[in-house]
């Protein structure tokens, strides 16, 4: 029951996520979700993958305006992670394969939860 | 008989006219006094022969058999020449079969058979010839605006233009020719002019595919004159005659050796009316302007090798084998290029295979060889030839002014050239709906489908129909389409092409609105004369006089109603469901990314279903073998 | 006599429900409620349909739809605003999406309230359209202004 | 032949009672736990404003001074975390739904003046008040 | 004769839409119960009819409404021909014509839904076509006319007997015809579509009822067809004929909940199929037993 | 050849009672790309924590969505009950397991019904959501809502099933098996709705895995793939075993759902057998500390990702959910490429979407 909360959670940097995510892969794990949470210092983001119900969370720190490399290059379905960052945070990616360009969410205001941009 | 020489020979002193005199301006002149006269002229001659019925002419002349002779030599030259220069050999090959033989034949058996009617009128003849007469140099007034226009179009490529009339006004007196001619050997030499006319024709633009497009349909059409000359030469050895009522009455009485002569004559004819195996040739002919499709696919060159089929026709039926090849020719053909039409979206190909189909029924009908079917064959001979003289000159109009002849480029024509599109409306219309005339002769050669033609035949009739409904109704479609934004282009009509398409379509209308009467006076005459042994009290066409009124009267009120009522609403207009995702002006919609999605409509072709190579070749095999078959059961009746 | 209120044909639209609200419209149509009794049918499309059945809050993404959905209705038509959502916005309200309840963007005749609005308060709500409906049709015969019928707008907006 | 498997529930279907429940011929029995809409006692009521700060769509509001306690209908989401938070218990959920209105309804009690009587039903409804919204 | 002749025209055009609109309540009553609903009044329909011709009128372009007329009134003509009893082939045409013009002007709307509808339409039309023709062609090679008067001959007995095959495949595509599932391709009655409303999408008002009325017209006079396989002149024979149009179309709306939806691959395919074993090998049979022996 | 054609699906279709839309390309009828948008219900209600108080919340995420409304409560919940480390009674974890199970009834009924309706089986989709009635009144007697039940909260359940009213339950859900059997006859067996279903939107495993696809779109394509096994409420207690179909066509797809509903039967019997008696909840008190927890839940529609983040307050820093659905469209977009377009409204069906999940 514990161990069932533990939350395994890894800080990675932006240079080395791509290599990293790109490692999972390979090793058969499948990305479950990326989320992002605007905190003081910028984007905390975080990738989750899955391998047979065990779950690894990559924890990704970048400052606001830090362009970073899109992972649909290594699995395609993370096009909706990032363009929902992309259209919620303000988050940048570099050479997403689908780029809805700020049209995946149609919201009223630009990035919401990052009201300052 | 004097009208006869002149619908003849004047269109020839026209073409050398044309070639001679190059401007313009003298070529309108004279291209449109010339049409006019053969207009008249044809008129003039069904008047007079109109009491008259069937009259046969002795023009017996030893020089035109010999200046025959000697053109066909002269011909036969050039096709080889040609044939050589291109790296074509099968033409020569096959020119250099057919020419010797026939010569051979004239100076050792034709010189000693003594032909008394040379020439002759009956009232498909007269039929014929008003169909050359009015469809054809009505195209050929067209085509004055339509090569300008091309040329226009096509600058890169040499203006040939006196060339191009000289060969068409050349090509209407050999049509006339050809259904004037008793003489076996006369009609043989204007099937070989239109042939060779049909090869320039289709060879205008001298591209490379131009090239072997008109080289593939002399090939055919020679393989053709191959059969006819084989014809000619059991004709005049075993019958002892060149002439063709003679024949038709020996086939009458039984003669066995007709069979050959009819089944041989009856090939040469499939090949001309682009029937299955040969069906390509016409296919490939599209590549030549607009104006050269209509002539030779509506009312002149395929129209020659029905004409000789319908001609034939009391030869054929179930008890001939000839007759079984072509009503099964003519069967298949008709349901496969009904099917091919419908995975086509180039509108000349569409019309193309709607004609190898039409063609197809026309030639079953004659293959039944019935006086019901017969009556239905002619009748299809004449409403095709109008209707399809008129669809093929409105997608020419179109190419020139939207720049695409593909269907799918007309959409919403009628918002963007109304005039235009309406007679189209009214051409596909004509080729499928009720009471018009197209429809008309479908359903009698249905009946005599039923009545005589077995169980496939109906069967073939019954799916083809599906199809042609399916391909006419699309395109029909695409026309009446209004996209309320869209610009009106119909001012850039050149006024002699609106003036032909106008008048094709009144034409369209008016023989609808008169076919009772022409069944009556023309058609029903003249089966009387070639069918003697039916008892004419008893000849009951598929069509009840009752009928006929109905169907009258249903057009009339066709007409009326678009008149008294077409676009009189006072309702709201509202913009169209576009699952809310409008932009308002009916053309785009909001699409993914916030993207502007034009609305686009687009029709169905289903390609794996009706694919064009797939009907081609089931239908070629078919047809293949049974005509191998066919002529392998009367080889073995002879050996 | 009016035949409007005997064969209302609906229409529905999701704004920016949880779900909730619509499967319960879908379930009015199902064996248990049958709505079919009194002559509704879900047609799903606007130029047929007599009732606008519209669940969820309004946001910017969907209110061009909604109100070309509205517009493009013929006459006489009632806008049904289903579940507390649709009527004010709801839990949602305060979200950073949600414009607030239908009556941001079109004339809401009817609401029905819940979360989500039962299949019986649907069916409630749409009676009571039709009794709008009803008036509606009267005021377009008498060839009056119909958005008066109600004589309500949207005054808050 | 797998064909026509559902004849069976269908021509049962069609020889058996429907499973319509014929409302509003036939009137709904709600469940006694059914959240329908949030009724108070406004007697034992003692404006303490819980229910209205802590009601997740704001539909509540407390008027202390006014000593009322009213309700937005249209904004009520049946949630009942009022009812267990109310310190007194004098909110309670009713198992009857606010009819569909072509207005937006507020209900509007305002305690009466004196000290409290011993509740009873009538005196709610002569207190509850409908406007619009 | 002349007198009969107006008198059951006269008949078709004013009771065709009362009964047809009956049935089509009476097909939705029964659908509901299949269902386990109740379902609504049998005079629904009408309700339905009468609404939209209540509607307020709009269109989307000036030519529809015209398109849409002229499909009314054809289809009206086609009946009037049928019990008129003129010939059957004209009558199938007159429908062709009438079918046409509703599609027509569905594409005339320009819309995408109404388009992919008209096209289904039309693909429904090409996979019912040939069993049309061939059932008029086994009538009439049976009875040797295709007049309807002579169709329902005494002399002749019931067509039926020589025309099973024929029977059953004019009942398969009356699936087409009737749009029923599992063939409601172009345009539905009831349920949710991919193509939202097909056909009609763009139809609104008084336009949509008088379309209503049109398939109403259309019913009784296919319900008329399989009426002249069993009719055999007489008065019993007419009553037969009558119960068999009625249990046919209760069968339709067995089939119709009992099916999915089937895509048009199947509708040609299985069209054309029947059309070629049934209608092919009962005119065989026929030919065999009429020329041959 | 230049015949393609584009047409709007959606925001508003009848197929869809929700609003997404796709840009179809087709040819013919058959679809060569599907471009879809969404974004139609984007709420933004995660960001709601920062309005509303921990407790409060369980609320507004239970509304993410109508169908799955249990699931997320509960998945909320976890998170929660993580983040502060509080555990809770053991009849609690029953009557979650139970809840879910039932909503997985329901919500796999509805599905079956849409999806019949989706092609054109209206009487299947009327008899489906009338046995599906029967779950919503379970619903409605042991918790007073059909569709949302707002019986979760941190720290348990706020209310609790007595023994006659379990006892009811276990009839009423083994009785439903008789008649599901019929369906289930008619969805696994006609002939017309196999056409329909078998080998349409073909999902090899291997793009199962590449695309991430979860749920029953996941174990019909041969993944073993279930976060009950995961171990969260009693379904280790109750032997659970995933339901795995290999084809990977939505007939699979649809098996794996009709077993799933037999599953969830047994399973719910099973568990009103066990359920030992005890408290339904324990109080929790003071803010929710500064830390994280993730939790994965199997919701119907499959695989739904929590993430709760303190920050010592009443207020979550964070809340993140990630519903099935959306991990589900990147399978959905290749199922549609090359289908026939009378298949799209059922492939769409296929993956269960649930929008304003996806959306929030």
């Amino acid at each position: 029951m514990e161990d069932l909360r533990e939350t395994v959670i890894i800080p990675v940097t932006a240079s080395e996520l791509y290599s990293k995510v790109s490692d999972l892969n390979e090793d058969g794990y499948r990305l479950v979700q990326a989320c992002c949470t605007k905190v003081s210092e910028g984007f905390e983001i975080i990738y989750s993958f899955d391998k047979e119900h065990e779950l690894l969370n990559l924890k990704l720190t970048i400052p606001e305006e830090e362009e970073i490399m899109s992972i649909t290059g290594i699995t395609w379905s993370a096009f909706i992670y990032e363009n929902e960052m992309q259209d919620l945070f303000g988050v940048k990616f570099k050479h997403m394969s689908l780029n809805y360009g700020g049209h995946f969410f149609k919201v009223s205001q630009p990035t919401p939860w990052n009201p300052k941009n | 008989m004097s009208t006869i020489t002149f619908l003849i020979l004047f269109p020839l002193l026209s073409a050398i006219a044309l070639l001679v005199l190059r401007t313009d301006a003298a070529r309108g002149v004279i291209v449109k006094v010339s049409a006019t006269l053969i207009a008249v002229a044809s008129i003039y001659l069904a008047y007079q022969y109109f009491g008259i019925g069937e009259e046969y002419f002795d023009f017996a002349n030893e020089t035109v058999n010999l200046g025959m002779t000697v053109i066909e030599v002269l011909l036969a030259i050039m096709i080889i020449y040609l044939g050589i220069k291109y790296k074509k050999y099968l033409a020569s090959v096959l020119a250099a079969i057919q020419t010797p033989t026939m010569i051979w034949f004239e100076v050792k058996v034709g010189h000693h058979i003594h032909v008394t009617n040379n020439l002759y009128v009956d009232r498909l003849s007269i039929i014929m010839v008003l169909i050359i007469g009015i469809i054809g140099s009505i195209i050929t007034v067209y085509a004055l605006g339509y090569m300008k226009d091309f040329q226009h179009h096509h600058k890169d490529q040499p203006d040939r233009r006196p060339f191009f009339f000289f060969i068409m006004y050349l090509f209407l007196g050999a049509m006339c020719g050809l259904v004037l001619s008793n003489n076996i050997v006369w009609l043989y030499f204007f099937w070989e002019i239109t042939t060779l006319c049909s090869f320039f024709l289709i060879g205008y633009t001298k591209t490379e595919e131009a090239i072997n497009n008109s080289f593939r349909a002399l090939i055919m059409n020679l393989l053709g004159g191959v059969g006819f000359v084989i014809a000619i030469v059991i004709m005049g050895s075993s019958l002892g005659t060149l002439e063709l009522n003679q024949l038709i009455m020996m086939g009458m009485f039984g003669v066995p050796a007709v069979t050959y002569v009819a089944a041989l004559l009856a090939f040469a004819g499939i090949t001309k009316a682009a029937q299955m195996p040969f069906n390509s040739w016409l296919l490939g002919a599209m590549v030549a302007p607009t104006p050269t499709s209509a002539l030779l696919h509506s009312s002149t060159m395929v129209k020659a090798g029905v004409f000789l089929i319908i001609k034939l026709a009391p030869l054929l039926g179930w008890q001939s084998l000839a007759g079984i090849m072509v009503m099964m020719v003519g069967g298949i053909t008709f349901i496969m290029a009904s099917f091919a039409a419908v995975s086509q979206s180039n509108a000349k190909k569409v019309l193309a295979y709607s004609t190898v189909a039409n063609l197809g029924l026309i030639v079953a009908c004659g293959g039944i060889g019935t006086y019901a079917a017969v009556w239905a064959g002619i009748l299809l001979i004449i409403f095709h030839a109008i209707t399809k003289s008129l669809l093929f000159l409105c997608v020419g109009t179109a190419e020139h002014n939207i720049g695409s002849r593909d269907i799918e480029d007309m959409d919403g024509l009628f918002t963007r050239m109304p005039k235009l599109a309406t007679y189209m409306i009214v051409g596909i219309s004509a080729m499928f709906l009720a009471p018009l005339g197209m429809l008309v002769s479908k359903w009698a050669a249905m009946k005599a489908f039923i009545d005589n033609g077995g169980v496939l035949l109906v069967m073939f009739i019954a799916f083809g129909s599906a199809a042609t409904l399916f391909y006419w109704t699309k395109w029909l479609g695409k026309m009446v389409a209004i996209m309320a934004n869209r610009e009106n282009i119909q001012s850039g009509v050149n006024k002699d092409e609106n003036f032909v398409l106008s008048t094709l379509t009144i034409l369209t209308v008016i023989v609808c609105l008169i076919f009772p009467l022409i069944s009556k006076t023309m058609i029903v005459p003249y089966l009387i004369k070639a069918f003697p042994y039916v008892d004419p009290k008893h000849m009951i066409l598929a069509l009840s006089s009752t009928n006929m009124t109905i169907m009258v009267i249903m057009l009339f009120v066709l007409i009326v109603l678009p008149i008294l009522f077409f676009g009189r609403t006072n309702k709201k207009i509202v913009p169209i469901y576009l699952a809310g995702a409008n932009l308002g002006d009916d053309l785009t919609f909001r699409g993914a990314m916030e993207k502007e999605v034009p609305v686009s409509l687009k029709n169905w072709y289903m390609e794996g279903y009706f694919g064009e190579k797939k009907m081609n070749v089931i239908g070629v095999i078919a047809t293949v073998v049974i005509i191998t078959g066919v002529f392998a059961i009367l080889l073995g009746g002879v050996l | 006599m009016s035949y409007v209120t005997k064969s209302p044909w609906l229409i529905h639209y999701d704004g920016s429900s949880c779900n909730g609200c619509d499967i319960e419209v879908l379930a009015c149509l199902t064996p248990m409620y049958d709505v079919e009794r009194f002559g509704i049918i879900n047609t799903g499309n606007p130029k047929h349909a007599d009732i606008f059945l519209i669940t969820g809050a309004i946001n910017e993404q969907n209110k061009a739809v909604v109100k070309q959905i509205y517009e493009q209705m013929p006459e006489p038509k009632v806008v049904i605003a289903v579940g507390i959502c649709a009527t004010s916005g709801g839990i949602f309200k305060e979200c950073y999406n949600i414009m607030g309840g239908t009556d941001t963007v079109i004339p809401v005749d009817v609401y029905v309230p819940g979360c989500a609005a039962r299949p019986e308060a649907i069916i409630d709500g749409v009676v009571k359209g039709l009794g709008v409906l009803a008036k509606k049709k009267e005021a377009m015969e008498k060839g009056l202004p119909i958005d008066t019928a109600k004589g309500k707008e949207k005054e808050e907006a | 032949m797998a064909a026509f498997k559902i004849g069976k529930v269908v021509l049962r279907s069609l020889f058996k009672k429907p499973a319509t429940l014929m409302y509003p011929v036939v009137p709904r029995k709600w469940e006694e736990r059914t959240r329908g809409h949030i009724d108070i006692n406004i007697n034992d009521c003692i404006f303490c404003g819980i229910c209205a700060r802590k009601c997740p769509t704001n539909a509540i509001t407390v008027d202390r001074n006014k000593k009322s306690w009213t309700i937005e209908r249209m904004q009520c989401i049946q949630c009942t975390h009022c009812v267990d938070l109310c310190p007194k218990h004098c909110l309670s959920n009713e198992n009857t739904y606010t009819t569909p209105e072509v207005e937006k309804v507020v209900d509007l009690h305002v305690a009466p003046p004196e000290e409290p009587k011993p509740a009873s039903d009538d005196t709610n409804k002569d207190s509850v008040e409908k406007k619009n919204a | 004769m002349n007198m009969t002749i107006i008198i059951s025209v006269i008949a078709y055009i004013i009771l065709a839409p009362i009964v047809g609109g009956l049935l089509a309540g009476i097909d939705r009553k029964i659908s509901a119960r299949m269902q386990g609903r109740v379902g609504p009044s049998i005079l629904q329909p009408f309700y339905d009819m009468f609404k939209l011709m209540e509607k307020e009128a709009i269109t989307v372009n000036k030519a529809q409404d015209f398109y849409v007329g002229c499909f009314l009134f054809f289809i009206i003509v086609t009946g009037g021909f049928f019990f008129a009893g003129l010939d059957l082939l004209l009558v199938i045409f007159t429908l062709t014509l009438a079918s046409v013009f509703l599609i027509v002007a569905a594409f005339s709307s320009n819309s995408p839904y109404a388009q992919i509808g008209a096209e289904r339409e039309l693909l429904q039309m090409m996979a019912y076509e040939p069993m049309v023709l061939i059932t008029a062609a086994g009538l009439y090679l049976v009875t040797g006319s295709f007049n309807i008067s002579d169709i329902i001959n005494p002399e002749n007995g019931m067509a039926i007997k020589f025309l099973p095959g024929i029977f059953l495949g004019f009942v398969f595509i009356l699936t087409i015809k009737f749009r029923k599932s599992p063939f409601d391709l172009s345009m539905s009655h009831h349920g949710h579509q991919e193509l939202v409303k097909g056909l009609t999408t763009e139809f609104a008002g008084k336009t949509m009822a008088l379309i209503e009325i049109a398939h109403w017209y259309e019913n009784i006079f296919l319900l008329g067809i399989v009426f002249l396989f069993i009719a055999n002149g007489t008065v019993w024979g007419a009553v037969a004929a009558v119960v068999v149009c009625l249990v046919t179309y209760f069968i339709e709306i067995l089939i119709d909940n009992s099916y999915a939806r089937m895509k048009w691959q199947i509708a040609i395919n299985s069209s054309w199929i029947v059309a070629i074993t049934l209608g092919f090998i009962n005119m065989l049979v026929i030919y065999f037993s009429k020329f041959v022996l | 050849m230049g015949k393609r054609t584009i047409i709007p699906f959606g925001p508003q279709h009848p197929v869809l009672p929700e609003p997404v839309h796709l840009d179809l390309v087709i040819e013919d009828e058959t679809v060569v790309e599907a471009i879809p948008s969404i974004g139609f219900i984007h709420r933004g209600l995660e960001k709601l924590v920062e309005k509303k108080e921990y407790t409060e919340m369980v609320y507004v995420i239970e509304r993410i969505c109508g169908i799955c409304s249990f699931g997320h409560g509960w998945g909320y919940c976890l998170s929660v009950e993580g983040v502060m480390g509080v555990e809770i009674p053991e009849r609690a974890n029953y009557l979650r397991t139970i809840w879910h199970e039932l909503s997985r009834m329901h919500s796999h009924l509805l599905w079956l019904g849409l999806l019949a309706d989706g092609f054109g089986f209206e009487s299947l989709f009327m008899h489906c959501w009338r046995i599906r009635e029967k779950v919503l009144d379970i619903f409605e007697k042991t918790t007073g809502g059909r569709v949302i039940f707002s019986v979760c909260k941190v720290g348990g359940v706020r209310k609790d099933i007595d023994e006659a009213t379990l006892k009811e339950i276990s009839s009423v859900v083994d009785g439903m098996k008789k008649e599901l059997k019929e369906l289930a006859d008619v969805f696994l067996e006609d002939y017309s709705v196999k056409n329909r279903l078998c080998g349409v939107g073909y999902l090899s495993k291997e793009d199962a895995a590449e695309l991430a696809a979860v749920g029953p779109m996941a174990r019909a394509s041969g993944l073993k793939q279930d976060m009950r096994l995961l171990g969260h409420g009693v379904y280790d207690k109750l032997g659970f075993e995933p339901c795995i179909e290999t084809a990977g066509d939505s007939y699979a797809r649809c098996k794996v759902r009709i077993r799933e509903v037999f599953q969830s039967i047994d399973l719910i019997i099973k568990a009103i057998e066990m359920i030992p008696d005890g408290d339904i909840s324990v109080p929790v008190k003071g803010n929710v500390p500064a830390n994280e927890c993730v939790v994965r839940l199997e919701q119907p529609r499959g695989e739904a990702f929590y993430y709760a983040k303190g920050a010592d307050s009443k207020f979550l820093e964070r809340m993140r959910v990630r519903t099935p659905t959306n991990q589900n469209i990147p399978a959905m977009v290749k199922t549609l490429q090359g289908c026939d377009l009378a298949d799209v409204p059922m492939l769409i069906l296929t993956i269960d979407p649930c929008i304003s999940c996806t959306e929030r």
